[in-house]
């Protein structure tokens, strides 16, 4: 079946909410605008105001009062329009969400899922661009997500909602309008694994989100000047697949990690500190990164462009890496 | 209420009464002891105490029923055990001790109870009451008739997450009971340095909530008041606030000299100890006498030995245990 | 205002009077021309336009004097306009050229100029209305006799940081004019269903702070609350707040297909646009006719014209300035 | 003279007060009540309620005004009592005080000092035990402060203040009654450089803030069997001082990094993978780290003391280094 990504997060939320009743969307304008990015578009309709529920702006008390729903029995979807907002609710994520289970010595779970869009790309200047999925990766106690592909779109939804903990969903914001093939039975996938987009021999690159199209995109330029790169999928981010990683890295042993997040306590910095814990003496070359540029995200495209990851900046350090202590 | 209505409220149900008395010496006493073995350093961390307030917990919990869910703040040992938490399990919990409520590792902030549905115990200011919201959302579309009651101090008023929170509940109809415990002081900041409106009832009934103020030291009023909003939750009245006005008897903190009071008011508040005016209400009307008095009190103490003695035997929780519980236990599940 | 005191408004002062029409025929053909401009994909990211809303923008800002400050939001280009910032750097900022205000960096959503103290161009909502507060403190501390003026949505009062932020104003009696822009929707979400208590300024006057509401399509009357309302704060008065009734003529932004609401609605609105009802008070008050108008609105045009051919002839910044900014130039800064 | 950490911050800020009019403090409690951790204390008395302003509990409004009385003109000290409770802040101090002066094109800087108390190791459990420092490291445009020594609470907050940007400073609760002596002309200190605490040949431990002294206290247990470690305070989280990193490196070929985070996504991982870039071909050993147990920090002692770092596992980390590829 020809679809969207956006069309499989909303079969996900649709096929979700038929399938369990204590299933709930709240976020800003999931209703009757049909969801800043059209991904709850119809719902309202299909399941109506008691399901589907457009909240006031107030980004701490929605996203907490998801919690509380997930604590009383509910399952809830909960949509932040964007990362960005969730600085607003990062008390109740951190402090809350996070913590109950452990503080109440394993008495309270909060099975509650929350989605946001992340990401640059869209010329939306600093405030409306950033990646922080990886920086949220750092708190124990949540698990991080971040679909990559139309399958992941459309199945990892449902596995998050089982999970009897905390899962945040990120969205890269360039994906929705990706058009691909989804077969018409897909459905729950695990979100435990790492996977191999693309094998290759002589390199990782480990990637996930809204830069795996970079890192596919830099694998064929680089097999053009015959270098075989392999392309890994984290798919989650907390916890991180690390035998996963290890694979790749035993197999190649080069690695270059791409992640949209500013390069410093970026994602790529823990890959690389574990793969070099794991792996040091496999290791022929330093692990590198691309990662942002470490300025806010500026709204001239020329600008953000050369802020983001980039096809050629991926395929340069891979270059290198290749190169060095070759 | 003055002292003719509460004889009649005494009148109407004088085992009640007294066993309202009985439910503030059983927190009094429980965090006298608290105090005590703070500075024996058997408790460690932040304790913060609710001595002086007891008549608010004791009299919106006994309207309360099994099926209620309470939400509270770090000062909570008073609602924990009013709520049902055995005073061992709060004890052993203060103590650390891998038989506390929570195994040892929340501690005097962090109570939380299943079996009654206390959700604990939050120490971040304003930070319960988005979860009361949302544990009232999911009653309302579970069709359950439940009460959640959140209680919060006054310095929490300023906190945008009170706002959101007052404004969600209300926009929705949710059966929430915010019950603001002012006792006029947040740590050191006066209600007047906090607040441009410091009249909270009137602040909140800005969310068309329909809120008012309460004599907190006098159980009774605040047991009718409580019931008075609970069941007009329960008749799907949406939320209820109520200002429960009292006073802190004792400092912020074990770490609070309390430069920001003075003496005088701190004994001009104790003149209406809630347990005092309870107890010399009762005596008046005849419906208890010293000797039962002590016998409660002997009882309570008993309690309370029993407490401790159960959190001293207590054991520790196995440091193999100490990554246990940061996600559930399932296949697949990872830190 | 009736017509009658429209008229008498206009008496009083007509040279203003046709200089506030002029004003808001800048704003809309600027934004106009932006619309169309990004069709041809000029201008990208995100573009919200305050076509319909202009009497708000226009009113206030001939209030304020140069040493005022204002802060706004991602609706801004009107008010950036009308506060000072020409033509020519806020087309060059949308067409993301190194001679915008912000060099390119902010964009639509991001104009910032420190010649007219425009403080932006904030596209967290309600996140300005802490930086207002602190700028208002700092001119308290200063003892200087400043108003900053801080405008908002209606939706923005839903947010925690705008209770914190009016508390804070009140409580520290600081010279804010609170604006709030009321155009009933915030993206799709109609007031009623973000506000338990839809009278905003009854709201705002539970933090004690004096508030009114004011048509906000009609420019006069918009311009007379505004100088009581600063007047008031420069007088010491504290923050003052508006609720400025207008409406949102087009879509929220570019990607709105506007399913929350009917045509109907927003036709019936269109008929108080405040530059025809302006337009047509001066007319009738023979203060203008069609010819000078006719005249306006050609100079108005040139302006624009003028405005995009520079931001069509500007450049791009270099891209080795892209880390510039980041922290300010001096000895020993890094990334 | 004999003094205590606390005392120094105090002097740092009552130096502040007089030399520079613009200077104001603003935070909970930090003037009747003297100041949640009693630094403040007596300053309101000096100085009086127009300049120490006791706040309602409004993290993100305070801070927000902050940055406003700073774009203002003025040069305010903002204390926020925990940073448990500056995740309410965050959307002010990510979205806006890191953002400002790049999104204006440079005209807005934002001359603010915001200091935190940061760290475990009182028993305080979750919710107040969170070292977040190396967490917000991750955000360009802000500079990231953590005085470890009674010169650095003496002296960095003038330096900060005197810092055209956004500048947060972290004290560490346990330092506070810490004692020792101090020059009486101790005054202002750059807060650029990272600095050698111990000199030694054999590894380095790289540190900063509250985990200064347990890496001390290790390098001497290390000594002991006759290993030589260096200490290296960096004093500064963001920007990190490359050169210093690279040169104790060079020197001992051999690294741990320590800190009181959470080991994923740590700043300790950041410090690893630069390493690792730049000093691979050096390297004798991977680049160890010792952090905080991925757990909420539950309250009982035994648990606590379990999930942070320690004297043992510094000195055990640094055992493996040197015993590796040895
Ligand atoms: C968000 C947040 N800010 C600050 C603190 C530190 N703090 C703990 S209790 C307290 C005072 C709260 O006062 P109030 O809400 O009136 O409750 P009370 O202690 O009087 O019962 C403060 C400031 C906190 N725990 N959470
Ligand atoms: C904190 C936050 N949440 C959500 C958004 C997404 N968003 C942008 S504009 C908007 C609606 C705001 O409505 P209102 O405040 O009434 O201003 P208006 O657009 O009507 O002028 C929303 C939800 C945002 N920018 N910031
Ligand atoms: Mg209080
Ligand atoms: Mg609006």
């Amino acid at each position: 079946m020809r679809t969207t990504y956006r069309e499989a997060m909303r079969a996900a939320m649709r096929e979700a909410m038929q399938r369990d009743e204590r299933v709930f969307l709240m976020g800003e304008d999931v209703g009757r605008y049909g969801g800043g990015f059209a991904v709850s578009l119809g719902l309202l309709e299909e399941f109506g105001p008691r399901r589907i529920r457009d909240t006031p702006l107030s980004e701490a008390a929605f996203v907490g009062a998801g919690i509380g729903a997930a604590l009383g029995g509910m399952r809830p979807i909960v949509e932040v329009m964007t990362v960005n907002f969730s600085l607003l609710a990062l008390d109740q994520i951190v402090n809350n969400a996070a913590t109950l289970l452990h503080m109440s010595g394993g008495q309270f779970n909060v099975p509650l899922v929350i989605r946001m869009t992340t990401g640059g790309g869209r010329q939306l200047a600093a405030q409306h661009s950033h990646s922080l999925e990886g920086w949220l990766a750092h708190i124990p106690g949540l698990r991080i997500l971040a679909p990559a592909t139309l399958e992941d779109a459309r199945g990892m939804l449902w596995t998050a909602l089982e999970d009897p903990d905390p899962v945040l969903i990120f969205e890269h914001g360039s994906l929705y309008n990706v058009e691909g093939d989804l077969a018409d039975d897909a459905g729950a996938v695990d979100i435990d694994r790492a996977v191999v987009r693309r094998a290759g021999a002589d390199l990782s690159l480990i990637t996930y989100g809204g830069t795996l199209s970079t890192a596919l995109d830099a694998a064929e330029a680089l097999a053009a000047d015959g270098i075989d790169a392999e392309v890994l999928d984290l798919r989650s981010l907390r916890p991180l697949d690390d035998a996963a990683i290890r694979a790749t890295v035993a197999k190649t042993h080069r690695a270059v990690v791409v992640d949209e997040g500013w390069r410093s306590g970026s994602l790529s910095a823990e890959v690389s500190a574990r793969i070099t814990e794991s792996a040091f003496f496999d290791l022929d070359a330093p692990v590198g990164r691309v990662c942002s540029l470490e300025v806010p995200i500026p709204y001239a495209r020329h600008l953000e462009e050369a802020a983001l990851p980039s096809v050629a900046r991926v395929a340069e350090a891979a270059r290198e890496a290749v190169g060095a202590g070759a | 209420m003055n002292d003719e209505e509460r004889a009649r409220a005494i009148e109407a149900q004088p085992e009640r009464a007294v066993d309202l008395l009985r439910q503030m010496m059983r927190v009094r006493r429980l965090e006298e002891r608290c105090v005590e073995l703070y500075s024996a350093t058997k408790i460690r961390g932040f304790l913060h105490v609710y001595i002086g307030e007891e008549a608010v917990a004791a009299g919106v919990m006994s309207v309360l029923g099994p099926d209620d869910a309470v939400v509270a703040t770090y000062r909570e040992h008073g609602h924990a055990l009013l709520r049902g938490v055995s005073a061992r399990a709060i004890m052993a919990e203060m103590f650390g001790r891998a038989e506390g409520c929570c195994r040892g590792r929340g501690g005097s902030m962090h109570l939380f109870d299943a079996a009654s549905r206390f959700y604990g115990g939050n120490a971040i200011v304003a930070g319960g009451l988005p979860l009361a919201v949302g544990l009232a959302l999911a009653d309302k579309l579970a069709g359950r008739e439940r009460v959640t009651a959140c209680f919060f101090g006054e310095g929490a008023i300023a906190e945008g997450e009170f706002h959101e929170s007052m404004n969600l509940a209300a926009l929705w109809d949710l059966p929430v009971l915010f019950c603001c415990e002012n006792n006029l002081y947040a740590m050191g900041t006066a209600l007047e340095r906090s607040e441009s409106q410091v009249d909270l009832a009137l602040k909140a009934a800005s969310y068309e909530i329909p809120s008012w103020a309460v004599d907190g030291m006098d159980v009774l009023a605040v047991e009718e008041a409580a019931r008075r909003a609970a069941s007009g939750v329960r008749a799907g009245g949406g939320p209820h606030f109520l200002e429960l006005r009292t006073y802190r008897f004792r400092a912020h903190s074990m770490f609070d000299p309390e430069r920001y009071r003075d003496k005088a008011e701190v004994e001009q508040w104790m003149e209406r100890d809630p347990i005092r005016l309870l107890g010399e209400a009762l005596e008046a009307s005849g419906r208890i006498d010293a000797e039962q008095r002590a016998r409660i009190a002997d009882e309570v103490e008993a309690e309370i030995d029993d407490a401790i003695a159960f959190a001293e035997a207590g054991t520790l929780e196995p440091i193999s245990e100490l990554t246990r519980f940061v996600t559930s236990e399932r296949a697949g599940a990872g830190a």
